[in-house]
């Protein structure tokens, strides 16, 4: 049922900082990259890491098929992330690949991508199918001031985008749900899909609740092996504990237990 | 050629390398990775009589040269294992075990009734050992005569190999071990997780739901050694080691410590290809000394 | 500014930061690199009745996140202690405590009433739980009675402050611990090496001399903390964190779960300065967190 | 009494690869060296080293204070040593020395230095400093073969350099203990100075006894801090066990109890 799963070397073709603490990281597969989904993710092997001792889980954040390569955007954490931003061109990353289940694809054109931080991964790759799909969404991004808005301009090739921050430095002023779509009566989406923060994604998933819409969340969770065999990933859902590395990580809203933090 | 095959009990197995419960699926999930027709056996997750949800998350918590999980035996009951599971995993070309769990000593029982039915399984693992479940699991194997009990009780009606998994986290392995082995043990496993805890000092809160959990990964290796040494030398029936095992080097180890055979657990989750590669090493390592047999590495260790 | 300042027992530290016996010498190694009266306090080599000789070599196995050790006690006896090593490190700026062994009863209160005698030595630390000494040692730690009995026989000889150090080699260390403050412990410090053993597979040896020895280090940490844990809700008396602290984080983990204090071992092999730098990583962390006092952070975690 | 210990960063000056199993590395000081002495060894730490946890110790090879660097001679055995060899120049190694005593000067000028592969690491500062003091040394240096004898042109700036092989391929075949210089009567030295392998040193003491010439040795054990706290180093000589790491690693050959290894 579930795709096959590869474990290989892939080579940095490029590693480019952002900005402090993000880095987007462009791997070369050795051998013809297999069919890829929005919201598949990888776990990469961390090496020369003392401190560092299982894989690390990160969601694709684009594909080239003509290229062979896909893109990882990366926050700055802790041990494994900071040494992962200082690999060289050339180098090796080891990689399992692809993880997890994908977002389904809308039976409506009006779509909106929510983003908090991070979040924001896996929603460029999701954004490309849905124009290959002729569907251009509207991808909503928060972040706390305007230099945490990380590749405005990619996304922008792929929908409009629509601005939130915290301070009030770029877009409206406030949290992604405060944006002033949320208040209108007709916001113009049928279907959410949604990645960040687990209080952002509860926040959202009430509203699209609100104006009957679907929406899709992407969770995270902490894990050891990260394809399926070791439980410790489970989130609740209404079918019980459900692994996010394999029954996820994206879910139907409607679905889930949302568990405290 | 060195011969790798290993007999323990009634068990025989190609090779000595198992993968160990609760790291290794029910083995389907290794088949991208791996031929698990290479592997001595496959230990399959823990299955207790009724469905458990297991615990809240967060389960896993990072730790150095290892990791702590709390996943509390989450399973769907021996019922599903039997009707669902394994019509998919019987006719695996290796040795497939099952990790028996339960709270009380009747539900052992009744697991182990029901999978003593199941004619592609030749062993069951009694895991008297988990520190994640508030009753039953550890507080079984942590005392000696409540140890002797349920192995008597599953020993009543298991009528193949019965592997007993052993705790760690007591004052005298060696102890538990005889009671075990006198309670009608054909074979012994050490070890489980040793329970530890881990904190998150931003939150001032413990990183698991469940506070504590259970330490696995080469941070334990050399408790493990030490146990399986002690238990060699104590107790008459064969020992299969388990505890931080990341490559064919670790494997011997455990057998010049005694061990007949050995399981890897966590290492799987960092490599899924890593049991078949210490199926390779072990065969290297014997070439390389020009031993014959893997038989001949099992308790070998010189201490003079 | 935030308190850094500490009382447990009788005995006032100006910070939680001690160094563990055995792996700081007797102080005066340390001076080249830090400041010592910058430390709560110091805790000096197991002193016993008689010269040892200590164990044979090797003494030293590296391991994943740690090592193992089979000192076994190595020093010249109370006597040589309190006239020729006394005079040197009486007039530290710093608490110096004497860690106390030995391999009978007689023994330990023999090395007790002496150090009784120095006046700058505000308190001992009773070493139940050396694991590497055939006599004595863990033998005494790991049974309640014995462990209280022990602790009794010099509580009536010992006037100051007496910490008692509990071995983690036990099924409960919550029983060993009430055993101990029943016997008259003011302090609990936890916890000693853990028993383990490492093999040399081109050799099929041992390393170490002893075939097991002392772990220590990081891959300790989990099953400290949960024991530190553990004692703090099971017993009143207050508790010394040690296993594995590398960093200040380490030594926050310790507080929150109920160290009052914390002794830093092995971590000062590696940077002779890591215990200067732990006051200070702890100073830093109450400001960043705006906490007044160190005393705030004992036991603080939340578990909701 | 002993020097003073420092705990510094230095930096990476040269590493040279010498044959696929050893390499010299020099270490620039960051301030001033201090005195150092022959024997005296240092403790490095190794970065980004999953796989080691203590640092490592080498004697120090040579000094130049002109440059104020110190040379190391190092031998790749496990992940530590190699770890250490693939170090860019440029790059920090943090070190903690001098550690360990010293060869003490000879009362005759009639000096044999012997080493064994990699023990001849502190001979050569050795033989620099007998030169100093109007000392030209013999040097007598045994290996496997002739591409394990390392930098005899180094050697011979400081004295005559004897070889043996074992497998013939330079210098005399045997054992450096089978040189022909140890079945003359009157071999014409006073003084031995021996770094190597254990049975090797004991082999060296013997013939040492037999000729009524002093001797010390160098020795190598298991060691954890390298400063002389942790007790795990000891070697058992005529003052019970003593710390390789302080009352050594040079000892009186007559001292030692020479522990079975
Ligand atoms: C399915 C999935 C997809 C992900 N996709 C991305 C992505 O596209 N880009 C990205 O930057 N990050 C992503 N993450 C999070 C990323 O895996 C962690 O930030 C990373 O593992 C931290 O590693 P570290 O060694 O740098 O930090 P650590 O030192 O391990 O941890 C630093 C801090 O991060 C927290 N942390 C560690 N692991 C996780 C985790 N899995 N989730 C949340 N917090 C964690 C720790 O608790 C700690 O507070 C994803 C996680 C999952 C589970
Ligand atoms: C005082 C002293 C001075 C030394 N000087 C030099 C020197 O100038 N040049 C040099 O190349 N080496 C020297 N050594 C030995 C060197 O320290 C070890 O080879 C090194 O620590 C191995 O580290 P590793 O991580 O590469 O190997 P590991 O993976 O730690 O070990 C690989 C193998 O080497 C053995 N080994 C580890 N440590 C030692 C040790 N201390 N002594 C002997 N064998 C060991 C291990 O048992 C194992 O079999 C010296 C050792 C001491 C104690
Ligand atoms: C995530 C996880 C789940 C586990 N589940 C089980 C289990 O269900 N039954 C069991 O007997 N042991 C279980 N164990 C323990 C392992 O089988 C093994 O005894 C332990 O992890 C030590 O080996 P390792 O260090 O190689 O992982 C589990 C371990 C881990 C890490
Ligand atoms: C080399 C060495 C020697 C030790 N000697 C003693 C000792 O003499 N007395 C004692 O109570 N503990 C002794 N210990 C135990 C430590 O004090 C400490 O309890 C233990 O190492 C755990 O802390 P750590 O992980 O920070 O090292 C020794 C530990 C080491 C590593
Ligand atoms: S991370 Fe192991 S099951 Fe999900
Ligand atoms: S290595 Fe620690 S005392 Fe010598």
């Amino acid at each position: 049922m579930s795709a096959r799963k590869f474990i290989q070397d892939f080579t940095v073709l490029k590693n480019i900082r952002l900005n402090p603490r993000h880095f987007v990281m462009e791997l070369l597969a050795p051998v013809k990259l297999p069919a890829l989904f929005p919201g598949q993710f990888v776990e990469l092997y961390v090496e020369d890491s003392p401190r560092t001792f299982l894989r690390r889980p990160f969601s694709i954040h684009s594909v080239n098929t003509a290229t062979n390569t896909f893109q990882l955007l990366i926050q700055i954490k802790g041990e494994g992330t900071k040494k992962l931003s200082s690999k060289s061109i050339g180098e090796k990353v080891n990689v399992i690949y692809p993880l997890g289940n994908s977002f389904t694809l809308p039976d409506t054109s009006d779509v909106l991508l929510i983003g908090g931080g991070c979040g924001v991964a896996p929603l460029l790759f999701l954004a490309m199918q849905l124009n290959t799909n002729g569907i251009n969404p509207r991808i909503l991004v928060g972040g706390k001031s305007k230099k945490d808005l990380l590749e405005l301009d990619e996304y922008r090739k792929y929908g409009e985008v629509l601005i939130t921050t915290e301070d009030g430095s770029e877009g409206e002023k406030g949290l992604v749900t405060d944006h002033s779509i949320f208040s209108k009566e007709q916001p113009g989406f049928k279907m959410i899909y949604c990645c960040g923060p687990d209080p952002m994604m509860k926040k959202v998933a009430e509203i699209a609740g609100k104006y009957k819409a679907g929406c899709e969340v992407s969770l995270e969770n902490t894990m050891a092996c990260g394809f399926g065999v070791c439980l410790c990933c489970v989130t609740q859902t209404l079918q019980g504990n459900q692994r996010v590395c394999v029954e996820g990580p994206v879910f139907n809203a409607k679905h889930l237990g949302w568990q405290k933090t | 050629m060195p011969d790798l095959s290993i007999t323990l009990g009634k068990l025989k197995l190609k090779n000595p390398v198992l993968t160990a419960s609760g790291t290794f699926g029910y083995g389907e999930e290794f088949a991208d990775f791996i031929d698990l027709g290479r592997l001595g056996g496959i230990v399959v997750k823990a299955v207790t009589g009724k469905n458990r949800d297991g615990n809240a998350y967060p389960r896993m918590a990072e730790v150095p040269g290892g990791m702590l999980n709390s996943v509390g035996l989450q399973n769907k009951g021996v019922d599903y294992f039997v009707k669902e599971i394994y019509p998919r995993i019987k006719d695996f070309t290796t040795n497939v075990i099952v990790n028996v769990s339960g709270s009380t000593l009747e539900e052992y029982v009744e697991v182990a009734e029901k999978i003593n039915e199941l004619a592609a399984i030749p062993a069951i693992e009694l895991n008297i050992s988990c520190p994640n479940v508030k009753q039953g699991g550890m507080a079984f194997g942590n005392v000696p005569s409540s140890a002797r009990e349920v192995t008597n009780a599953v020993r009543k009606v298991y009528k193949k190999d019965l592997i007993v998994k052993l705790s760690p986290n007591v004052t005298s392995i060696v102890e538990i071990a005889k009671a075990v082995v006198d309670g009608g043990a054909d074979i012994l496993s050490l070890i489980n997780t040793i329970l530890g805890m881990a904190i998150d000092v931003e939150k001032q809160r413990p990183v698991l739901s469940t506070v504590t959990g259970g330490l696995s990964g080469p941070a334990i290796k050399p408790v493990a050694l030490r146990m399986v040494w002690q238990v060699h030398k104590g107790v008459k029936v064969p020992v299969i080691g388990i505890g931080g095992i990341m490559n064919a080097t670790d494997a011997i180890e455990f057998m010049l410590a005694g061990a007949s055979a050995i399981q890897v657990g966590t290492a799987n989750f960092i490599d899924p290809g890593v049991s078949v590669k210490i199926v390779n090493g072990i065969e290297a390592y014997l070439r390389f000394h020009k031993i014959n047999s893997v038989n001949e590495l099992v308790g070998a260790l010189k201490t003079d």
